[in-house]
């Protein structure tokens, strides 16, 4: 909590990319709370631990709630907010180590119980607060402290595993554009179910993706992030996987399963509903083994 | 007149021997017996060595039994491995359609299975072995009669039929019994109660007492002892804002209880070894950030998948020290069914209290074993809920020297909950000055805590006899015989094992403490020794609870 | 190693779909053998924990080594043995709960570096060995002992998974066809990299879903299990994943990644030849640091 | 004449204070002199408070020094936090262009940037301050030349012009504090040197040693501060039967060195608390199965993400029992870095005759020293390796008491390495008698491991010093002042902690041992009375070292 705290002296390096998404996630909660009147005490950050997961430390003006747990938790531990309190809005901020590699189990379970909550991916290739080792979305063949020869290991589509492991709702997104992402992360935010919003987010320090993101026309690269065109069906999952297939990075939404979304606790509720049943008491439980 | 009958059902898993014990203990208690089951089967679904053994009495009951009245066998494996637990003078019923006994001076052969078919009810098989061992161990067939009217009258059309047939299939073991002329002594007449009693599983008194206790959430995963109570409390609490959920791993258990505890919540998992050994890292999170949960640890054999449906005591230092770094974590473990339900309460006041994690410590023979006990006396149950937050100290969740208000999302003081160490607001920060203050902080919130009861008896003697866990129970039994017998030795107990209840420990310094524990390393003698206690250990490492008579000899041995 | 042990008692239910499972395994290592003149001991099976991992002490004849370890882990295991021994013959056993649930996240990893290893999945939608409970397959709705309401969250799709995650080799196949699953995992242990064999081993005890499978004209049951046409181009990841989106299995070659397969230990190794690199002396490394 | 110059560096991260204090030091090591770094810095990338700290001798050194001779800092928090480090007389030289430091009658302020900036070598300003700082404790500037040259005459183009510029930026740095006046006794001449001597850091002594040990292959999840070990091996492991792989996470990499070692190799990995405690059934799954590997945890601030860059010894009891059930995992902890090089070869040893786990525990302040030292003695190095089966046993791997020949995969014997309960070639099997059979034998072996060396002095002393690893320096160093100042004290120091030599610990029996330790449960001292030695702890949990003066004055407290 920058601000409010001038002993915290935690810094993102110049230049990196997670400064535009922190803009864009206070610009979000605050667009949040004015629409809905609701109290920015009703939000949790559940951060994941990484320079990206610092965010939640960097946040700046109302302070939401947080919690800053271990290495590649993120998700679980905001399962087990979600579903003591579904009323809380609950969004998830962590790195592509924290999200993709050590907790890279944990998101399945998430888009299968549908659980309402929104996770801001910070991608930038690559393990920054350890100073630079590869990371499961680093390119192929580029060395790092922990890839002497070359990564060995092709390069993991994001992407294509949020398809396969049934995410719902999928959006790519820049760091650097700032106004988009704060839109995405709202709407996000307002989905009735899982979502996810994959950023690109470069490491100035340890891997630069800048320009490769945005090419140059100078030096002749040809951009790899590129905006997904009208034509695309963000309901047709074979579209999707057709759009992200290839290594270039389509910015927009790219998925988000067709019909009404219903979240885990609301398919809770029914059942619990449907099955009309009552919380017997102790006394009635322990009863019940009467010897007669 | 006998005061004691212990019958024990081996054989295959599958074949219904640990449901035939069960049987005959609830008809034993509905006619008002005292009873106690344990029964001890592979990890696999069919096949493999199992048995299940009921101790029906006219007095209360500590332990399953040593030594059997009757062993009911199925097949020549089940009676060569279990002979030689029957008692001199002890009857063998045997399945005569699996192998024979030569000598038949003390065995019956009944062909169970096929009398139950050629009879057309083929399900019926073991109530005519429990009609047999009635007879010969002079049970009132009555009682049993009753018993099966009961519990066959359900209010279905057919009812009639079954209760009819099961009670001729009991006849048809009466009369095998009968005709063979062996009896042992008459069942003594079962005690008159003043109070109701009930008959109750220990999984199901540790879930009702966190029912009791206030449990909110409960999510886990499944393992072998632990999955009863998952299952229990997924048909059971079920209340509209109660949650209960299956998680895909013991990380995400332990995790998704941090969020759960955080957001305000009462909650609580169950597992055993392997799960636990999961949850190091989570528990230190809890532990770091003050976040209250419940950990149930219903221990089996060690170490990693050891022996899965095994009893041990075998996880006591690795339940307090889980993790890396500093940290102790309060375990509380029952030494019985009634304790099962009053630690559940205890371990949740725990947490909510110090604002932090609580292991219980439950162990595969609580879990699983059936026994008749008195109602709990409801009005004895005390539920806390931590202090929560009205805003007073604003975002300053850690200031202070120990617990301060809970911020509960949704209201006020807005402050992370953080794993790394950290400010009164909980940002991070790594000065040396903030790690002591945090540090201390943590530790000295234990101090709340001291408040654990505790048994004391012939506190004069020099030494004293102190078990923990379900080892109360073979262990008191041993104690009572030995003292009957005019050894002076003295007893304590407590299921407040960290942080120990000062006086006890006090109690206790210049004695020499026996400590009565399943598993190798002594772990609980350890711990004693290491806070200045003279304790050693008496351990046994075999999956089984303790024999009362190896525990007393043993005792006398030590004290030779 | 059931026939060589007789104290060794572990029993699989009656009807166990892993009987047909231990059948086929047993015959294509047999024919793995005799084609290569290679002993069983170059083949190690590395089992999860379930019914299914019982399967390392079930097998009958000529014993390859074994190892079973810990639920969820004999992908990493694998992964350990075979980095070091490219020589071996490494084959991974597991159950659904063990290899898609406590194990999902080991999955991804494996494909990415390509591990040349075949996993044989014995899917029966079910947690057996503990009884019962609800795995990652099994149905939406279905009533287990741990989803009292219902299943709430959806079926895991471990076919999309699989291809999300990039596995590169994936056959599809019934526990009941024992002579083509047979043939199945001999293929897949042939491929230079990483294969799965995904079986449906129904679990008669708790989730008989034979009549599911093979469906039922008098009861009039469309079988869920239906081969795969000539139709099908394998080596086409969006035909693949349009292929097991719905609910229903095809049984056959569902993906095989196009071109040359390169497993994990050669890319290392070509990459080592390619930096000529040499292993330096302890000597050399620490007289590299004198003071001059 | 002084004997030693301390010199510490302080700013923020990302501003090079930790270079300026390693390079201080490699210039002075190459002047002949003895040094040794330690430096402290946030858990981030740029920024928060960092400082680095060399101190150089003529003597050998244990600590980088309590006080403080130079103080070169950055800004002005840097200048309030570390002045009261600094010694009576000591001199002060900080970054004019951000503050100014009123009275400069000890103080020596230079804007250190712009000049460099100026001359046209911006990254040269580093070097300016150490001009400054070699001028002011009367350090050989000619040294200092000669260091600069061969430094940065690397054979590349422009050498010359980078070594010219870094020479002048040095003089400038030396007229600068010239100006002043202000001078500190100049430092003692180098002592001369028969052995050839290396400047190594701690982790490289650790990842060299693993390697004259036989390591092959090397799996381990990045985290600070064991990355340094993971990637010197990427960068040095790199022999053509050689494996060093990045797993996905610490469960990834513990059970894939089961895999490795189970297929006959020797295996290691590296990680912090964090990571150990996501380890714990693993280690289990190595004890059960018997499989040889070695995790080298460096300690760092705990419990759970906690301060992963500051330095404690706080994993000791979690190290030992890692996991759920009954186990003892053999823990080795060196106390400098020329024990760091053969604790690792010991580690792999003892891993490899017991065919079991083995953990190494280092810590930060041991991993990221730098230090010189002389030469290891490599005829001393012995390697073991695992007593492998040629068939003889046949399959029966787990048959006898205690080791038995280890079939690897590929040669005869095929067995099942089991985490469950087995009997000897492997199969599961939970029978009573087999599960006690398997345990003794699990812990007979740890007897083979009772070869572990100690250091003891002055044994006839009733009070003995007995620290654990990287406490031995400051230990070490109070106890020779407190000898010299004539109070009688024992010493005794081991890397072998579990299991403890035994005659280490006959002779602590009846005695009073302290022991210093960076945690707050006295760890080790809480273990060493849970095996009856009166042990007292005296703790610091700061996240830096003892000081000298704090250790002994607190020694002399507990003595009085
Ligand atoms: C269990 C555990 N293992 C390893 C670490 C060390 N660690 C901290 S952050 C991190 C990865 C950071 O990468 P990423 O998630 O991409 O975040 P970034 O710094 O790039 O934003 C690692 C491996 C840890 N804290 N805990
Ligand atoms: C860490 C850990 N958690 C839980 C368990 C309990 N457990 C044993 S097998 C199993 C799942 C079995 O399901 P599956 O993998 O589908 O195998 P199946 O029995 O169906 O063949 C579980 C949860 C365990 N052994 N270890
Ligand atoms: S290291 Fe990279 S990710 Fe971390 S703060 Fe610096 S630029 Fe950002
Ligand atoms: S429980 Fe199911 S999976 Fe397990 S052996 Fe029986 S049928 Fe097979
Ligand atoms: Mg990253
Ligand atoms: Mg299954």
């Amino acid at each position: 909590m920058a601000k409010r705290n001038p002993l915290y002296d935690f810094k993102w390096c110049p230049g990196c990319g997670d400064f535009g998404v922190k803009v864009a996630l206070e610009q979000a909660l605050a667009r949040r709370m004015a629409e809905r009147g609701e109290s920015i005490e009703n939000t949790v950050i559940v951060a994941g631990i990484g320079c990206s997961g610092n965010m939640v430390h960097m946040m700046e003006g109302p302070q939401p709630f947080g919690i800053h747990g271990i290495h590649g938790r993120a998700l679980p531990i905001a399962y087990g907010i979600k579903s003591a309190r579904p009323d809380l809005n609950v969004v998830v901020v962590a790195g592509d180590g924290d999200f993709l590699s050590i907790g890279a189990e944990h998101i399945g379970p998430q888009a299968r119980r549908n659980l309402d909550i929104t996770a801001v991916v910070m991608d930038n290739g690559i393990y920054g607060l350890t100073k630079g080792q590869a990371s499961p979305t680093t390119e192929l063949s580029v060395v790092t402290s922990t890839t002497r020869f070359g990564k060995l290991d092709e390069k993991m589509n994001p992407f294509l595993f949020y398809l396969g492991v049934g995410v719902p709702y999928l959006v790519s997104q820049l760091s650097s554009r700032v106004k988009e992402l704060a839109g995405d992360i709202k709407t996000a935010m307002e989905y009735p179910g899982f979502s996810i919003v994959h950023v690109q987010s470069p490491c100035t320090t340890y891997n630069d993706t800048y320009s490769l993101l945005k090419g140059d026309e100078k030096k002749g690269i040809e951009p790899l992030a590129y905006p997904i065109g009208d034509g695309h069906d963000p309901e047709d999952i074979v579209a999707a996987a057709a759009l992200v297939r290839d290594r270039r990075i389509p910015i927009g939404q790219i998925y988000r399963r067709a019909g009404e979304s219903v979240a885990a606790h609301q398919r809770l509720a029914e059942a619990k509903a449907r099955a009309n049943i009552e919380q017997s008491t102790v006394e009635e439980l322990l009863t019940a083994m009467t010897i007669a | 007149m006998s005061k004691n009958l212990v019958v024990r059902f081996a054989g295959e898993g599958g074949q219904g021997v640990v449901g035939g014990a069960e049987l005959m203990a609830s008809a034993a208690a509905q006619g008002g017996y005292h009873v106690l089951t344990f029964s001890t089967f592979p990890s696999q679904i069919k096949g493999g060595p199992a048995w299940g053994q009921a101790r029906i009495s006219s007095e209360p009951i500590l332990t399953p039994g040593d030594y059997l009245d009757v062993l009911v066998c199925q097949n020549q494996y089940a009676y060569d491995a279990n002979l030689a637990d029957l008692r001199e003078g002890g009857l063998v019923v045997y399945n005569s359609e699996e192998f024979e006994i030569a000598d038949n001076s003390r065995a019956l052969g009944i062909p169970a299975d096929r009398m139950a078919r050629e009879a057309g009810n083929p399900l019926a098989s073991t109530i005519i072995l429990i009609g047999a061992v009635a007879k010969l161990a002079g049970v009132s067939i009555e009682a049993l009669e009753s018993f099966i009217t009961k519990r066959w009258s359900r209010g279905r059309p057919g009812d009639e039929q079954i209760v009819a047939g099961n009670i001729n299939a009991l006849h048809m073991g009466v009369e095998q019994a009968a005709k063979t002329g062996l009896q042992l002594e008459d069942l003594d007449t079962p005690p008159t109660h003043q109070k109701p009693r009930i008959m109750i599983r220990g999984y199901e008194a540790s879930a009702i007492g966190a029912i009791a206790g206030g449990v909110e959430s409960f999510i886990g995963y499944p393992i072998s002892p632990a999955t009863t109570m998952l299952t229990y409390m997924e048909a059971n609490l079920v209340g509209k804002d109660r949650f209960v959920g299956q998680a895909s791993s013991e990380i995400e258990s332990i995790t998704a209880l941090i969020g759960s505890g955080y957001a305000g919540k009462k909650t609580m998992t169950s597992t055993a070894g392997p799960g636990l050994s999961l949850m190091g890292e989570g528990l230190g999170l809890a532990w770091m950030a003050e976040i209250p949960l419940v950990v149930v640890d219903v221990q089996r054999g060690g170490p990693a998948t050891g022996l899965p449906t095994k009893t041990e005591q075998s996880d006591f230092i690795m339940a307090m020290n889980p993790g890396h770094g500093d940290m102790s974590v309060p375990v509380i473990a029952p030494g019985s069914i009634e304790e099962a339900f009053w630690a559940s309460i205890a371990a949740i006041n725990w947490s909510e209290r110090y604002q932090g994690p609580v292991i219980l410590l439950s162990e595969a023979a609580i879990a699983e074993r059936a026994q008749d006990i008195e109602m709990p006396d409801l009005s004895r149950v005390q539920t806390e809920s931590r202090l929560v937050s009205q805003g007073e100290a604003g975002n300053r969740r850690y200031a202070g020297e120990g617990r301060s208000p809970f911020p509960v999302p949704g209201g006020p003081g807005a402050y992370v909950a953080n794993g790394s160490e950290h400010d009164e607001q909980g940002d991070t920060t790594h000065l040396p000055d903030i790690h002591v203050t945090m540090t201390d902080r943590r530790f000295k919130k234990l101090e709340l805590l001291d408040d654990g009861t505790f048994e004391a008896e012939r506190t004069d003697a020099a030494v004293v006899l102190l078990p923990w866990g379900g080892t109360k129970g073979p262990a008191r039994a041993a104690w009572q015989e030995l003292t009957d017998e005019g050894v002076d030795v003295g007893w304590c107990f407590t299921m407040f094992l960290n942080p120990l209840p000062s006086a006890l420990l006090e109690s206790l310094r210049g004695k020499r403490v026996l400590v009565p524990e399943l598993n190798y390393l002594g772990q609980f003698a350890t711990y004693l020794r290491s806070k200045g206690i003279n304790a050693e250990a008496i351990t046994q490492y075999t999956g089984l609870p303790f024999k009362v008579a190896d525990l007393k000899s043993e005792i006398r041995r030590r004290l030779a």
